[in-house]
């Protein structure tokens, strides 16, 4: 299918949210160049009001895609503008700190060449644009873009992230981040091409289409076999999976925590969408052991490949986060660790699509709106205290750091203690009910094997997240080092937002789990043939 | 209302001693508890006893409609009766703490509270994942406890029970959540709950009934804990303070015994008629192995503990022998173990408030210094050894008898039940009483009796007078006296007059329990009787795809 | 992987340049960048070396428009230009920030964060 | 909340089941229930004098007047017995299943494990009750001045709890109407028997006693719970009377009567088999016997009343309350009757070899168990139940003598240093009544120890095919009565001399059992009262210096005496009833219960009198019932003379006769009698040690292996993070290489897979 003139009018109501972000971002750019401060704050709420507005175009204009998944849209973006909003509460005050204290000082005048408000914010939303074209796209090209929009605006987040001499680490990360970027970046467009090769056409359906036909006829082209492969592989580097995770730990540390934040949960959603919409134009419709269609599994080398990374990512990133003492770098393997967990949803794929228990691909949607919070839950705690002890971190770095916070910082001790339980997937709290689809959709799906992974990975990370429990609630805080706020109120209220809705969510989960299981479902019209495993007069005749 | 009510009041109450200052919380939680066992000694009357197989005060509210979780309680005689237990228990943990635990209180009573809340929740709970997340709650504040009120290795036994039994329980979720599955496949229902699970699960072929019964004994089995899964279990109990120790002992690890009557029984008959020898062999290694084990430990409260693994093994004999007397005998052991167990352990803080030592190489020949606490000791240890006219003797007995008489070598006689156990498994388990006898009368011939030992430090006698343990030199905050105080008798007596109570008179629980234990067995004859019909898609899902 | 194109796509006997060929030099392109990339340590050219990378899919993408007689590839190779371009704009800042930090180029300089 | 539970089940208690025909409307019910609940009543009452301090007499008084009490009713039902009773109490244990209708159709049948509180007298119950609540009363009434010692302390209150406790729980043993009411007075006895052997808890040797007849006496009590359960699943109940009624024993018991017993189950005959090993257990047969000499560490009153009248002949009433039970299996009495033999002759010989007194006479009571069990495997129940009557009478009276003289002389047990204690003043009547169970048990003509042990070896070479028992159990009589004249020709006659005892070693009234500080404090010379000699302690290596031997007081003459009385008033029993001459009263009590006769036994020798036997063993030829009256005196006056000779007549100082020099003879013979064979040792090396050394393995293993497994399992994951570590080594181009080879690989091993 040519991309057109005309297809593109036909998409324009589809981009509703995406014009909404991008408008604001325009005005963001400018607006933050101001030299007024009280314009120049204008920044954040703009911001904020662009997500909201996206949020709700997205929620009440969306129709129903074009893609393989045409309901996913108004879910994801909906979520991403949700959890966008906390993290753009988190964000505030990551850049400047500095120069506008100097200029608060008047020890210098604003100098729009010196501060980075403008653009920090604008790549804020730049990214979140991206994300949100991940979630309508319906083309290889469009994917690709979508995806390169997400990415870039975050290595320069990364490396502006930090100033002064903790401006160092924040280089390393950008400079790690940013290449090892384009490289996965070279590598899923190598895939990209491929699969074009392989199949004729760039669009998601066509491919589809294709695929169908191929498989109907002596297989699927090796050429797109391989670039599908390559392609998961490259988008691998998003969602931080083995083997394309080794850049997570450090860009996490090296960058501000409300961009770390901001990492765990964007790219990887961009990530995740662009896996699901790849994998989903092959289908979930082959048998497990060959390539023949007609079973309710990927193509056997698809299914190995997510088989295989999802069982590695999971396990080298517990393991790996089971020896750190910083808690970023913590929260960092534990990222690694749960896109492995999502991706066991991703493989379980849609089932039958009627209810979240049975459809991996809702599992993994709801997986990452609770990922998200949790995540930005627990570096929020991290992003809203200063350490005083005069070394070059100026926010907590070790557990050591978070002892006693529950009796020092209540708010944010039990922030950083329900945010890990919920990581940890410990009832009753959002991390369980993510979990619960997962597994009970990967049974479902007969996963029985890598949901006994899952299981046995989640045990281990029981162990470093019981750490970050353990440390604010249970030890005596240390003396020793100072902590004290940031200044910043509304990076505390983003800790209690995730906070509130790590355990308010999981209680109200159902509307939300429903309306994932909608997104993540095939119109039910185009696989009249999917039956249930067990026709329902099977085994005991009644 | 009457469970949400033994839920909620503990919850509550938990809240309030949060929020109060430090000086109050031991009373608050005093009531709280005491509360809660009002409410549930009301439910021992209200109760229907004719129905007792029936879940009454039933509560059902949406809760997750999408994966078609309800909040759904309700009670059947055995849950009742663990509920009652629990309830029992709480007021002797509060009461049991009153001195030993003298920082941060307000933290220790409202996770004591919030831990009360959690096992009354597990035995109410009807809907499987309400079941997981009460079971799992457990673990948190138990963890506090232990970290932070234990002995010198607390932490890493705190981690040690949290994560041993963490991964045993998800790998226990898998298997339940397989069930569910398997529910839905046969009839399109998504529901967790279990009575509508139980009336379906016995239609898995064998092979995914002995997959689930593995994975549901991963949860169970470490909870329980069973002999080669046991090891966290003394750690724990060694490092934990007396109110852990409990109801780590009195109810916790019921929970294990408890998840597999409650669904590895129904949900897997076939494979628990199959493997039933093999769990029945475990816990006899179980029984003869901790028992030898027990006896050449010098920590008193680790021989307790390790009495723990020994006793839970007759329980799970008793359960595995799947028969009416064996079941019966085995939640009757639940309830008077954690009744005698539990005492045990409230002897042993009690010696711990006062000497600072668990040692038997430093404790010795008490009953000349403290002849209250040592009659206590005796009596207990008594009702632990399983002496008749004690509670211990008659759910002893049962479990036995119960896999005595489960052998197809009776086939036709009037008192034998079909199964696969029988007088060896009997006669083999039954050299635990022996072994029981022999570590219990150790420790006692110990602690108990023989010339008087005392730590350096705790005059044995010329320096010191009959006056207080204050004057010890050790500056305990808690001016204890040398022998029990009335406040320490007050805890013991209501547990050693439900110790006598029920070995005397054990008739009306046992009838009491006949109704659930009637129909589980029923339910698990019923599933091992059931022949799936030659189907072709009655493979394990993996094939089935 | 290059043993799997020869198959699908076996080169044909004589002079004619088939789709073939192409894939190949793109294949080579692509591996000599990640070499490239894996093996220099100036970061500039470690980022050209992603360039060659990205123009080797480039390449690829025409020769596949080519062989299915449409236009989509070379509609992407044009995005893929643009992309491109963006990021030689970001690295190029990029690398003048690190030099500023550390007066050297060598990517061996960043590494303070590991474990 | 129990009592709730009580409330709320009331409904749903079915009514007490009367079963069986044996059963007569409950008349009298209360009188007999009025027993356990007068021990129970002394129990409660003891326990709140030692609760509220009391430091008087008071609980001995309660006491006697709670067991005697008993004793009036125990008398009262048996002077108004018509025949068997059934009073239930209430009900205990009541598990009932079966009777739902399974799919199939059908219906499963109602079954159930019922055991009441209920008792079931008949007279071999009243037989042994009156003896029990009989001489418990006595016993009472001697301790009350025996144990005076400790009347400042909690431990006289703690004596009579204990006290009352064991005649609580043995009543329940005796009185039960079912096996596993049987079971609680059994492990209860064993309890008190616990309790009481450590009254002297500071004393290790006490304790480890203590210990060793709980332990030994679980062993057999497995034993008899394995029985039980196995009756129970054959015949589905526990309860005798509906066992006995029950029509396929019925069957079995005519096959057996018939001979046929390849007809019978091997598991009906292994029920006797198992609870024989309770017996075994509790009455101290070979070879579970080795904790009775041990349990004389309590103080005698306890020895006197549990470890030699009552508690150690359970077993023996076990056997006579199950004899059908025993009479379905081919081997069971067979093998009864040879360990009975066995421990007769291996505790006679022990006893002979040792030179503690009381120890003698725990070997004596074993030896005379034995003795009781021959008789009951030679199927003369009613010999067994004569022999424990009179036993009971002739060893609490030697007991109590013992334990007067131990109370006398601070503790002195060792006969080499005491003589003629007899004569010396106030000790008269302790000598008179001691001679009087020396001849008792000695088997002395025409005494009733001569015709109960009499009945028994005549029905051993009467019943075919046991006449090497006979001998056995001859030779034993023989060596019985030089023990036991060893003992008193050596320390109540001759020559008076004494070496008191060493408190600190032997002496049961040692003071302190409370606490310190004063017990040393009292002076050494009062000479008069109780419990104050305890100065003399300092002197025990000084000879006689300073002390004074005590005569006892009133109570324990009192008692001494009348248990010699009783012990010749006995003698006329054995010539009134159906039965004179053979058992008498005594036989007619056993005759009319479950241990007489079997019911269908057409010709079966049941018993050892009537003429009527198909075949009919001999002695040399005669008819042993005949003969033996004169055989077995001879033997035992022979016995007695040799005693006479070697330890009295051939004395030549206090403390060494002519035995003495007999010994060195015997080579190494006598030195491992006086090491009891080296029993103890052996069984040390061969279960003890073993099970140390496993326990201690285990704990190795739990350590290492099993704990170490899931340390190691902990640990795979860290070992894993710190394997793939350096992968995150920092520098970008090792990322890059990574990701790259990682691709790569990840490709190749999917590619690979697939072709």
């Amino acid at each position: 299918m040519i991309l057109g003139a005309a297809s593109i009018a036909e998409k324009i109501p589809f981009l509703w949210p995406e014009i909404a972000a991008f408008l604001a971002t325009c005005v963001v750019m400018v607006v933050g160049l101001s030299p007024n401060l009280g314009t120049r704050r204008l920044c954040a709420p703009i911001a904020g009001l662009g997500l909201v507005a996206a949020g709700v175009l997205a929620a009440f204009t969306t129709p129903e895609g074009t893609g393989p998944l045409p309901f996913l849209m108004p879910f994801a973006k909906v979520v991403l503008c949700g959890v966008g909003l906390v993290l753009l509460l988190l964000a505030s005050g990551v850049v400047d700190r500095d120069e506008e204290a100097v200029i608060a000082a008047g020890k210098a005048t604003f100098n729009p060449l010196r501060t980075n408000r403008a653009e920090f914010y604008a790549f804020f939303l730049f990214s979140l644009t991206g994300l949100m074209l991940c979630a309508s796209a319906d083309d290889l090209i469009w994917l690709f873009l979508a995806l390169e929009l997400t990415s870039l605006p975050t290595y320069i987040m990364v490396t502006m992230s930090r100033t002064g001499r903790d401006g160092a680490r924040s280089c390393e990360a950008g400079v790690k981040y940013f290449f090892l970027g384009a490289l996965g970046a070279a590598m899923f467009l190598y895939g990209f091409a491929l699969l074009y090769g392989g199949t004729g056409t760039t669009s998601l359906r066509g491919i589809e289409r294709a695929f169908v036909s191929q498989s109907g006829s002596g297989g699927i082209n090796s050429i797109a076999m391989v670039g599908m492969l390559l392609s998961i592989v490259g988008v691998g580097f998003k969602i931080a999976a083995v083997p394309m995770h080794l850049y997570t730990p450090d860009v996490y540390e090296g960058s501000a925590s409300p961009v770390a934040a901001f990492l765990a949960f964007v790219p990887k959603t961009a990530g995740f969408l662009a896996i699901i919409l790849l994998v989903s134009t092959m289908g979930w419709t082959f048998a497990r052991d060959g390539s023949a269609a007609g079973g309710h599994s990927l193509p056997q080398l698809v299914l190995l490949t997510l088989w295989v990374m999802a069982a590695l990512t999971m396990t080298v990133g517990n393991v790996l986060a089971l020896l750190q003492k910083s808690v970023r770098r913590i929260l960092a393997y534990s990222s690694i660790a749960h896109s492995g967990y999502m991706l066991v949803g991703v493989i379980a794929g849609p089932g039958d699509g009627t209810s979240i228990t049975r459809n991996g691909i809702a599992a993994v949607l709801f997986y990452l709106l609770c990922y998200g919070l949790m995540n930005v839950g627990a570096f929020a705690v991290l992003a809203c205290l200063d350490r005083k002890a005069g070394d070059d971190s100026p926010e907590l770095e070790t557990v050591d750091d978070l002892r006693g916070l529950c009796s020092s910082h209540p708010v944010l001790g039990w922030t950083m203690v329900v945010c890990a339980l919920g990581l940890m997937g410990f009832p009753p709290l959002l991390g369980f009910f993510a979990k619960v689809p997962l597994f009970t959709s990967a049974i479902a799906a007969g996963e029985i094997p890598l949901v006994i992974v899952l299981g046995l990975n989640s045990a281990i990370a029981a162990f470093y997240y019981l750490q970050l429990v353990a440390a604010p609630m249970l030890e005596a805080p240390d003396t020793t080092v100072r902590t004290e706020p940031t200044g910043h109120a509304a990076r505390p209220m983003a800790a209690l937002i995730s906070a509130a809705s790590v355990v308010g969510v999981a209680v109200a989960s159902g509307p939300l789990m429903e309306a994932g299981a909608k997104a993540g479902g095939k119109p039910v019209a185009k696989k009249p043939a999917e039956q249930p495993k067990r026709p329902p007069s099977g085994p005991s005749g009644h | 209302m009457a469970l949400l009510a033994l839920i909620l009041v503990p919850l509550l109450f938990a809240g309030y001693v949060a929020l109060r200052p430090e000086r109050e919380a031991k009373s608050i939680a005093l009531w709280g508890t005491l509360g809660a066992l009002g409410i549930s000694a009301w439910t021992l009357f209200d109760f229907d006893w004719g129905q007792s197989g029936v879940f009454q005060y039933a509560e059902s509210f949406s809760w997750v409609d999408a994966i078609g979780l309800r909040l759904s309680v309700g009670a059947d005689s055995v849950s009742l009766m663990l509920i009652a237990l629990t309830a029992f228990l709480g007021p002797v943990c509060v009461l049991c703490s009153r001195t030993a635990i003298t920082h941060r209180q307000r933290t220790f009573y409202a996770w004591l509270l919030v831990l009360q809340a959690a096992m009354t929740g597990v035995f109410a709970a009807r809907d499987l994942v309400l079941f997981y997340v009460c079971f799992e709650f457990t673990l948190i504040p138990m963890w506090v406890l232990i970290n932070l009120y234990g002995s010198t290795n607390r932490k890493k036994a705190a981690t040690k029970f949290f994560l041993y039994t963490f991964t045993g329980s998800l790998i226990a979720l898998a298997g339940l959540v397989y069930v569910v599955w398997f529910k839905w496949s046969v009839s399109q229902q998504w529901t967790f709950d279990l009575y509508e699970l139980q009336r379906t699960a016995a239609r898995m072929s064998s092979a995914e009934q002995a997959w689930v019964l593995l994975a549901l004994l991963a949860g169970f089995a470490v909870k329980v804990p069973l002999f080669p899964v046991h090891t966290w279990l003394p750690l724990a109990h060694t490092e934990a303070p007396t109110a852990g120790s409990v109801i780590l002992a009195g109810v916790l690890l019921k929970l294990g015994t408890y998840g597999i009557f409650r669904f590895a029984l129904p949900f897997c008959p076939l494979a628990i008629g199959e493997y039933a020898p093999l769990i029945a062999g475990l816990s006899i290694v179980g029984i003869v192995y901790a028992g030898l084990v027990c006896w050449v430990q010098t920590d008193v409260k680790k021989l307790v503990a390790y009495s723990s693994v020994a006793h839970l093994g007759f329980c799970v004999l008793g359960m595995v022998a799947l028969n009416d007397t064996g079941i019966t005998g085995s939640i009757l052991y639940m309830i008077n173990h954690g009744l005698s167990t539990g005492a045990l352990f409230v002897l042993i803080g009690m010696i711990y408030e006062r000497y600072h030592t668990r040692s038997m190489d430093e404790l010795g020949g008490l009953a000349a210094r403290m002849p209250v606490w040592s009659s206590f000791m005796v009596f207990f240890t008594m009702a632990s050894v399983g002496l008749p006219g004690l509670n211990g003797f008659v759910s002893e007995f049962l479990c036995l008898l119960g896999a005595f008489q489960a052998s197809h070598e009776w086939a036709g006689t009037p008192g034998g039940t079909p199964g696969r156990l029988g007088f060896v498994y009997a006669a083999v388990a039954g050299t635990g009483m022996i072994v029981a006898a022999i570590y219990l009368l150790y420790m006692v011939g110990r602690v108990v009796f023989g010339p008087l030992v005392e730590p350096h430090g705790h005059g044995n006698g010329s320096g010191h007078g009959h006056g207080n343990g204050a004057a010890h030199g050790n500056g305990d905050a808690a001016a204890l006296p040398r022998d029990l105080n009335w406040r320490e008798i007050g805890t013991l007596l209501p547990l050693a007059i439900a110790c006598v109570g029920l070995g005397v008179y054990p008739s009306p629980v046992i009838q009491g329990l006949r109704g659930p234990v009637a129909t589980t067995v029923a339910v698990t004859k019923e599933g091992a009787a059931y022949k799936p019909p030659a189907r072709a898609d009655a493979k394990p899902p993996e094939v089935s795809r | 992987m290059m043993h799997l194109l020869a198959q699908a796509n076996p080169p044909a006997p004589m002079h004619a340049v088939t789709l073939g060929h192409y894939l190949f030099v793109s294949a080579a392109m692509f591996a000599i960048g990640l070499i490239g990339f894996v093996s220099r340590r100036n970061l500039i050219i470690m980022f050209l070396c992603t360039e060659l990378m990205f123009q080797a899919a480039g390449i690829a993408l025409i020769a596949f428009s080519r062989f299915h007689l449409n236009h989509t590839g070379e509609t992407f190779v044009i995005f893929v230009l643009t992309v491109a371009a963006a990021e030689a704009a970001m690295a190029l800042a990029l690398v003048v920030l690190l030099f500023r930090r550390r007066e050297s180029l060598s990517g061996e300089e960043w590494a303070s964060m590991k474990g | 909340m129990l009592s709730g539970i009580l409330n709320s089940l009331a409904a749903l208690m079915p009514a007490a089941e009367a079963g069986g025909d044996l059963l007569h409307p409950p008349k009298g019910a209360m009188l007999m229930l009025a027993v356990p609940v007068l021990t129970l009543v002394g129990v409660l009452a003891c326990t709140i004098c030692a609760v509220a301090r009391v430091r008087t007499k008071l609980p001995a008084w309660i006491s006697v007047a709670c067991l005697a009490g008993a004793f009036g009713c125990v008398l009262a039902t048996f002077l108004g017995y018509e025949g068997p009773r059934h009073a239930v109490g209430f009900e205990w244990i009541h598990l009932q299943w079966g009777g739902e209708t399974p799919r199939g159709g059908g219906q499963v049948p109602i079954r159930a494990l019922h055991a009441n509180f209920g008792l079931y007298v008949d007279t071999l119950t009243l037989l042994w009750m009156l003896f029990v609540t009989g001489l418990a009363t006595l016993i009472a009434l001697y301790a009350s001045e025996y144990m005076a010692g400790d009347v400042r302390t909690a431990g006289y209150s703690r004596f009579f709890v204990a006290f009352n406790l064991f005649v609580f729980s043995m009543s329940c043993l005796v009185m039960a109407d079912n096996l596993l009411l049987l079971y609680l007075g059994w492990e209860g006895v064993g309890l008190c028997s616990y309790l009481l052997i450590g009254y002297f808890y500071k004393k290790p040797s006490a304790v480890a006693a203590a210990k060793k007849a709980f332990i030994v006496n679980r062993i057999g009590d497995l034993g008899l719970a394995l029985g039980i359960m196995l009756i129970f699943v054959k015949f589905g109940t526990v309860e005798y009377a509906t066992l006995l009624a029950d029509s396929k024993f019925q069957g079995f018991l005519a096959a057996a009567t018939a001979g046929d017993f390849a007809s019978i189950p091997w598991d009906i005959q292994l029920i006797p088999a198992l609870l024989m090993i309770g017996a075994f257990g509790k009455s101290a047969q070979f070879p579970l016997y080795v904790w009775l000499p041990d349990a004389m560490e309590g103080p005698t009153p306890v020895s006197a009343l549990i470890h030699a009248a009552t508690m150690v002949t359970a077993g023996v009433f076990l056997i006579a309350r199950t004899f059908w039970v025993f009479q379905v299996s081919e081997y069971a009495l067979p093998i009864v009757a040879w360990i009975g033999a066995i421990t007769a002759l291996l505790a006679a010989t022990i006893g002979m070899a040792q030179f503690d007194i009381k120890r003698i006479m725990a070997y004596s009571t074993v030896s005379q168990l034995g003795y009781m069990f021959a008789g009951l495997g030679v199927m003369t129940s009613v010999g067994a139940a004569f022999h424990v009557f009179t036993h009971a009478f002739f060893k609490a009276l030697l007991f109590l003598a013992c334990g007067a003289v131990m109370h006398g002389f601070a503790g002195q047990l060792d006969l080499r240093k005491l003589s003629g204690v007899q004569k010396m003043p106030g000790w008269r009547i302790v000598g008179v009544t001691m001679l009087v169970g020396c001849l008792n048990l000695a088997g002395f003509p025409l005494l009733a120890g001569f015709w109960s042990k009499d009945m028994i070896l005549a029905q051993a070479f009467a019943e075919p095919g046991y006449s090497a028992v006979g001998w056995v159990l001859l030779l034993t009589a023989g060596l019985t009565a030089y023990y036991t004249f060893r003992v008193y020709f050596r320390v109540f006659v001759g020559p008076q001399h004494f070496e008191p005892g060493d408190e600190v070693h032997g002496h049961d009234d040692a003071h302190g059992h409370g606490d310190h500080g004063h017990a040393h404090a009292e002076p050494a010379h009062d000479g008069h009262g109780h419990g104050d000699h305890a100065g003399h302690a300092h002197g025990s290596g000084g000879g006689q210096h300073g002390f004074h031997p005590h005569p006892p007081g009133w109570a324990i003459n009192l008692v001494l005496v009348v248990l010699a009385i009783g012990a010749f008033a006995i003698i006329p029993l054995n010539f009134i009833g159906e039965h004179a001459g053979h058992g008498g009263w005594a036989a007619d009590m056993v005759h009319h219960s479950t241990a007489g006769p079997l019911p269908a036994g057409a010709g079966h020798a049941a018993e050892g009198h009537g003429g009527g036997h198909a075949e009919h063993g001999t002695f040399l030829g005669m008819d042993p019932h005949k003969v033996m009256y004169y055989v077995s005196g001879v033997v035992g006056i022979v016995g007695i003379g040799i005693a006479f000779v070697l330890h009295l007549a051939g004395r030549t100082e206090a403390a060494r006769s002519r035995a003495d020099g007999l010994l060195p003879a015997l080579g190494p013979i006598p030195g491992w009698a006086q090491h009891k064979w080296y029993v103890d040792e052996f069984y040390d090396f061969l279960i003890r040690t073993p099970l140390w050394v496993a326990a201690h393995l285990f704990h190795l293993v739990d350590k290492l292996i099993v704990d170490g497994l899931v340390n190691l399992f902990g640990f795979i994951p860290r070992a894993l993070g710190k394997a793939i570590r350096p992968s995150q080594s920092g520098v970008l181009h090792g990322y890059a290489l990574a990701m790259a080879g990682g691709v790569a690989f990840l490709l190749l091993i999917v590619l690979m897979a697939a072709l």
